[in-house]
């Protein structure tokens, strides 16, 4: 459905463009319906741009993202097929308006004519969706509402459209961990319903929890990703293991295992020298998994992996 | 930090060509014919100075020339140093009447400005979160900014002037003398200068404290504060760095207020018949003298922007985070 | 990233609004600026209407001091300075009023799209904005007002608002691009909603507080610019204002003849409008911000 | 017994009235101790944490009292707080960020701080701590900005740390980091215990699975009150508490998946702090409740060092 096809994003800082700063490089993924796709990195992995691009809140600088085989940036009407969740539910809302005010604006631009029971109706069933009480939410200020009520209400804007994908960027981590859990189980029950989500977070746990596939972003780059049992289950790059062995956990503490060796650690295409100039590209390790960094015979603890 | 400089060099040059095209341009938008007009207007005695005024004002405005020559020819003239024949003083060229009166408004301005943003700026730190102080003595500061310099000026001559008695009101040295580099005379300069210093200095003053005072109060609520706080330091160092943080902004509020304190330091000039520029834009106005008010008008811009690059000098200077960041660039 | 969750985000339970309406209303500073202002400007509105319609006309004696027939006394030609002096407040405020919105317009409009549009668009706002900050305003008014001879107070307001809107356009450019950077900017677009009207409604809404500031600095500032050139002898010829009566208190020697019912009530009403001004905005900063409240 | 905490009760002054973050609290840390203080927001975590060295404008000393080191600790007191402060009782900032005055050389500003609390400039023993977290000597010659984040937050875990205290706070610190540097700033906390350079630590957190990592206990909140403290494994593994249950069980970890096993989250909202109900503040949410509820549980001992607050759980 959602296919970004070598997506790259390169900024442009300083006065008049004086430098340039590489985002996202040549990043290739799928999302299908009904398919949770988890987007993990650190912060400037560049997960959040690429979520940005694919809401055309930011261009695409080389590289293309298509709905259904057609540019996403020629496509009329989009929103009503794309829609996103961004992670601070208190800076999702203008603070002077009314809550649902962020409904209001949905009926404006895409039902002008719909008529008030009709409305009405559509905002209950959207409403009832995410779990939330009418009564509870509507004409109420933003502040007056929890970080998860507000969530909530702008997963039910989104599904007022008849969207198909949702990009859900760090939705649920500045929520408490008592309500972060019904959060991300509305997303499964979303993807019963056949939408395609992408998941981004910097959390893997969570991310394991929710999604089929994962992709894993360091600097921009793609460097794991694939089904997501067998990206957790079997993790081939080093960068990802590493991430993995520092995911705090409960019941298991972290000395009790090793700490991966400093150079795995800090392995990045081999090493700090020409990063871009030898990016091996992804391979497939196994039916469904795809590494970076794995054919080159410099970078030996990936390259045993494989084998 | 090159870049930086020659970011702002590139804005001050703008400037100061958007001024030159300001001064060609305006004689240009009057109603009519303005040779004719400004003759007229010009109220001349002589009529030598109305006949070298009409030539000279048609060589200079060569109307019947295209208009990109004419402008061109206004920068020749301008990069000769040709800035026109005064006819108030006729037939003193314009940039010599400047020449004389700059001593004085630089005399004035400078120390008044330096003076009264350093005590200013102490005063505000003083007062900020020290309720006594700050409920009594800085709503002064409010009254003081509000205050039109001419008028704090006139109340000044006024009262220590014309009933006091303690100082002259008038002129930049006694009418008396004739300048020489006597004591006597020096201390006439120091008496009449007295009374318009204080004045600008005055009214400067309370906005420095005033910004001073916000500025702090935002700076003891920093993060960097409450840390130093929580650690137990002592008042005393946190107000220290608190101030040296605030003391920054300060530098770029000094630089947007120059115009203002150039405009306050020409009006008080006017109330003390004071032989600065300020004197002479009234004389200019008075007599119709358009060359001399466009040069003193280009004078003022180009002090304005020699002033501004000196400050972003000392902005570097002082603030490490520029040096630091320029350095990471570079 | 994962921030954590303000605690006080949890304890905030009254709405924005209430709440700055409740230090609205204990805030000495903005009451008593507020009054000020008030008083001044109904005496500006109506004074005029009650009081002789010629501040000019030479009404009464010559040269004579405040009394209860002339309550801030008369000129050397015998006009009457009460009469003036309302008629100048009224011409004080025009001056505020129209300089300041003009400029508040022009610094908004610079300023929003300079924040909002980024790019090369803000490059070049923000090289004009730069300009015509360091540009002396009094300076460049000066040679404006000789040479086309501006005499009526709404052109010569025109002008000050033309020449004073840098810094607004400078603070509201900066404040737009962190609000630009917020997500409910981002929502809005998602929704379809014009950049245009994502200005007006989304970002503008939320800088109300401090375009109202804005707006009471540049009011006083132009009142201060125009009080200037009027003193310098670049006011109206055929009415008054608070300048004006400074410059033909002191051209007329006011301060020799020790005529002070002359030059002080000029001076001192203009010190009120802009003091007044000045004091409700630093209550007003206190209103909406906490860290400025006294504790 | 290093720290001792008696029914401590500090409100946040709001227009609405007081907000009463931290209620009623009583317990003690052991010498050596590395107690995680864990709860959601408006919990009154942080509100413990920052109390114990420096109370914020808004907030209010009401009752109770704590001791340290036998010695009474002044806690209402801001003047008499201080010669504890740094000395005694040192905070790692949730604010690390910016904590450091952008102006000065960190270096120089470590001295004129020391200097400030009458401690002589120790530059050896600065730059051996310096090191100890990884960093060279001569980030002491910069200036905040020339560091990066992780550079920033180990520099002032140095510095909260430089006089040995008894007590430090952290408070969370690792909140803002990325996965990676989380895991090494944690690790730094416990080598600083490990190598006596602190006492003892209470570790502000919100994050029960980072805290569980390094903690020797874990203390959990809800609402302004205690819930349940006992040692980490058994907080995490056999809680008594249901809001500990609860929260535990809400915790996606590595391996759960969406379609084989579905966590659960905890209905409703925490009480409003203003005006509280009376009894146990978990009741609303409670799949336990009973009437008993009505009334308030002490945070009782149920087991050698493990203390709850629930009628249930006695």
């Amino acid at each position: 459905m959602l296919r970004l096809d070598r997506v790259s994003k390169t900024f442009r800082t300083g006065s008049f463009g004086g430098r340039e700063l590489h985002a996202v490089r040549e990043v290739g993924f799928e999302v299908a319906q009904g398919e949770v796709v988890s987007l993990i990195g650190e912060s400037g992995s560049g997960k959040t741009t690429l979520g940005r691009m694919i809401l055309r809140l930011a261009a695409v600088s080389e590289g293309s993202i298509t709905l259904d085989g057609v540019d996403i940036a020629r496509q009329k009407d989009y929103y009503r097929s794309v829609q996103g969740v961004f992670q601070d539910p208190f800076s999702s809302y203008n603070p002077i308006f009314k809550a649902d005010r962020v409904l209001e604006m949905i009926r404006q631009r895409f039902f002008p004519s719909m008529g008030a029971a009709d409305w009405r109706a559509r905002v209950e069933s959207s409403l009832a969706a995410v779990r939330l009480d009418p009564g509870g939410v509507l004409g109420k200020y933003p502040h007056q509402l929890s970080g998860g009520q507000l969530q909530r209400l702008l997963i039910a804007r989104a599904l007022l459209l008849d969207i198909r994908m949702l990009v859900a960027d760090e939705i649920i981590s500045m929520l408490d961990a008592s309500t972060r859990i019904d959060v991300l189980n509305l997303l499964g029950e979303l993807k019963g319903r056949g939408l395609g989500i992408l998941f981004i977070t910097h959390d893997l746990s969570l991310g394991n929890y929710v999604s089929e596939k994962t992709v894993v972003l360091r600097s921009g780059r793609v460097v794991e990703m694939g089904r997501t049992e067998l990206v957790f289950g079997n993790p081939l790059h080093p960068y990802t293991r590493n991430l993995l062995g520092s995911v705090p956990r409960l019941h298991r503490r972290w000395s009790e295992e090793e700490d991966a060796p400093e150079e795995e650690a800090t392995c990045f295409y081999h090493g700090a020298a020409g990063r871009d100039a030898t990016w091996p590209g992804l391979v497939e390790a196994e039916p469904g998994h795809f590494v970076g960094c794995a054919t080159s015979g410099t970078c030996a603890p990936a390259l045993e992996l494989v084998r | 930090m090159r870049r930086y400089f020659g970011r702002k060099l590139l804005i001050y040059g703008l400037t100061f060509f958007a001024a030159v095209t300001i001064n060609w341009l305006i004689p240009r938008l009057m109603p009519g014919d303005p040779v004719a007009s400004m003759v007229s207007r010009a109220n001349l005695a002589q009529p030598e100075a109305v006949a070298a005024m009409q030539a000279y004002y048609t060589g200079l405005f060569g109307l019947d020339l295209p208009a990109w020559q004419q402008y061109l020819n206004f920068w020749g003239a301008l990069l000769r140093g040709d800035l026109g024949i005064s006819i108030w003083l006729f037939p003193t060229p314009v940039a010599d009447v400047i020449t004389r009166a700059v001593p004085y408004t630089l005399g004035l301005l400078v120390p008044a400005i330096l003076l009264s943003w350093w005590a200013g700026n102490r005063f505000g730190a003083f007062a900020a979160r020290r309720r006594l102080l700050d409920n009594t003595v800085l709503p002064v500061g409010y009254i003081l900014t509000a205050t039109p310099y001419m008028w704090l000026a006139i109340l000044l001559a006024w009262g220590l002037g014309i009933v006091a008695g303690v100082f002259p009101v008038a002129g930049g040295y006694s009418y008396a003398m004739r300048p020489n580099l006597s004591w006597e005379f020096v201390g006439s300069l120091a008496l009449h200068w007295f009374l318009p210093f204080l004045s600008l200095f005055l009214v400067a003053f309370g906005g420095w404290a005033i910004g001073m005072r916000n500025m702090i109060i935002y700076e003891l609520e920093a993060d960097y504060s409450s840390y130093l706080s929580a650690l137990g330091a002592p008042q005393r160092l946190i107000r220290r760095y608190a101030f040296r943080n605030a003391v920054l902004p300060q530098i770029t509020g000094l630089a947007l207020q120059l115009g203002v304190l150039v405009a306050g330091a020409l009006v008080t000039e006017v109330v003390f018949s004071y032989p600065g520029l300020g004197s002479l834009i009234l004389k200019a106005i008075q007599n119709q003298d358009f060359f001399l008010l466009q040069g003193v008008f280009l004078f003022i811009v180009i002090g304005v922007l020699v002033a501004n690059f000196v400050i972003d000098i000392v902005y570097v200077l002082v603030d490490p985070r520029t040096r630091a960041g320029m350095g990471a660039e570079a | 990233m994962s921030v954590v969750p303000d605690e006080k985000a949890a304890v905030a339970t009254t709405g924005v609004r209430a709440e700055a309406l409740h230090f609205a209303l204990r805030n000495g500073k903005l009451l008593a600026g507020l009054t000020v202002l008030v008083v001044l400007l109904v005496l500006g509105l109506f004074g005029p209407m009650v009081a002789a319609a010629d501040p000019n006309a030479y009404v009464g004696p010559q040269f004579a001091p405040p009394s209860g027939e002339h309550w801030f006394g008369t000129t050397i030609f015998g006009q009457d300075i009460f009469t003036q002096f309302i008629h100048g407040l009224r011409a004080t405020f025009l001056v505020g009023l129209l300089g300041g919105g003009i400029a508040a317009v022009i610094g908004m409009a610079i300023g929003f799209t300079a924040g909002y549009r980024g790019g090369i668009v803000d490059e070049i706002l923000n090289m004009l904005t730069n300009i015509v900050l360091v540009l002396p305003a009094l300076a460049v008014l000066l040679v404006i007002n000789a040479y086309l001879g501006i005499r009526s107070i709404p052109v010569q307001a025109v002008f000050i608002g033309l020449t004073s809107w840098p810094w607004v356009a400078r603070a509201i450019r900066a404040q737009t691009f962190s609000l630009r950077s917020r997500e409910f900017v981002d929502l809005a677009r998602l929704s379809g909603v014009r950049p245009w009207r994502i200005m007006t409604r989304e970002i503008a809404p939320n800088m109300s507080s401090y375009l109202f500031m804005a707006f009471i600095l540049l009011f006083g500032g132009s009142v201060l610019i125009g009080a200037s050139l009027d003193f310098i002898g670049l006011g109206p010829t055929d009415s008054i204002s608070l300048g004006l009566m400074l410059n033909n208190a002191a051209r007329y020697n006011a301060l020799h003849l020790g005529m002070w019912w002359w030059f002080i009530p000029p001076g001192l009403g203009i010190t009120a409008v802009v003091g007044s001004l000045y004091v409700m905005n630093v209550g007003l900063d206190e209103v909406f911000n906490p860290k400025l409240r006294e504790m | 017994m290093t720290l001792k905490v008696e029914d401590l009760r500090v409100y946040y002054r709001t227009l609405k009235g007081d907000v009463k973050a931290l209620d009623g609290v009583t317990f003690s840390l052991a010498d050596g101790e590395i107690m995680g203080l864990a709860g959601e927001s408006g919990s009154g975590k942080s509100t413990l944490g920052k109390s114990l060295i420096r109370l914020d404008g808004r907030m209010r000393h009401i009752g109770g009292s704590a001791e340290l080191d036998g010695k009474d600790l002044p806690v209402g007191d801001t003047h008499a707080m201080n010669p504890f402060r740094f000395h005694e009782v040192s905070l790692i900032p949730q604010y690390a960020m910016s904590a450091m005055n952008p102006t000065r050389k960190i270096g120089r500003m470590v001295d004129e701080l020391l200097r400030s609390r009458g401690v002589a400039p120790m530059r050896q023993e600065l730059e051996r701590r310096v090191g100890l977290v990884g960093l060279s000597a001569d980030v002491l010659d910069r200036y905040p900005i020339e560091l990066s984040g992780g550079m920033k937050q180990r520099m002032v875990m140095v510095i909260s740390t430089l006089l040995n205290p008894s007590l430090l706070i952290a408070d969370e610190v690792t909140s803002a980091l990325d996965v990676s540097s989380q895991k090494a700033v944690a690790k730094t906390l416990l080598e600083f215990r490990d190598r006596d350079l602190v006492k003892s630590m209470i570790v502000v957190t919100h994050d029960i699975s980072l805290v569980y990592q390094i903690a020797d206990t874990i203390m959990v909140m809800y609402a302004g009150k205690l819930a349940e403290k006992a040692t980490a494994d058994v907080i995490v593994s056999a809680p008594r508490h249901p809001y500990t249950q609860a929260l535990i069980s809400s915790l996606p970890e590595v391996g759960v998946r969406y379609e084989e096993r579905r966590l659960q989250g905890i209905p409703g909202r925490p009480p409003s702090l203003l005006d509280p109900p009376k009894g146990c503040r978990f009741r609303s949410r409670c799949p336990l409740a009973f009437e008993r509820c009505a009334e308030e549980p002490p945070f009782a001992e149920v087991a050698p060092g493990h203390s709850v607050a629930c009628w249930k759980a006695v």
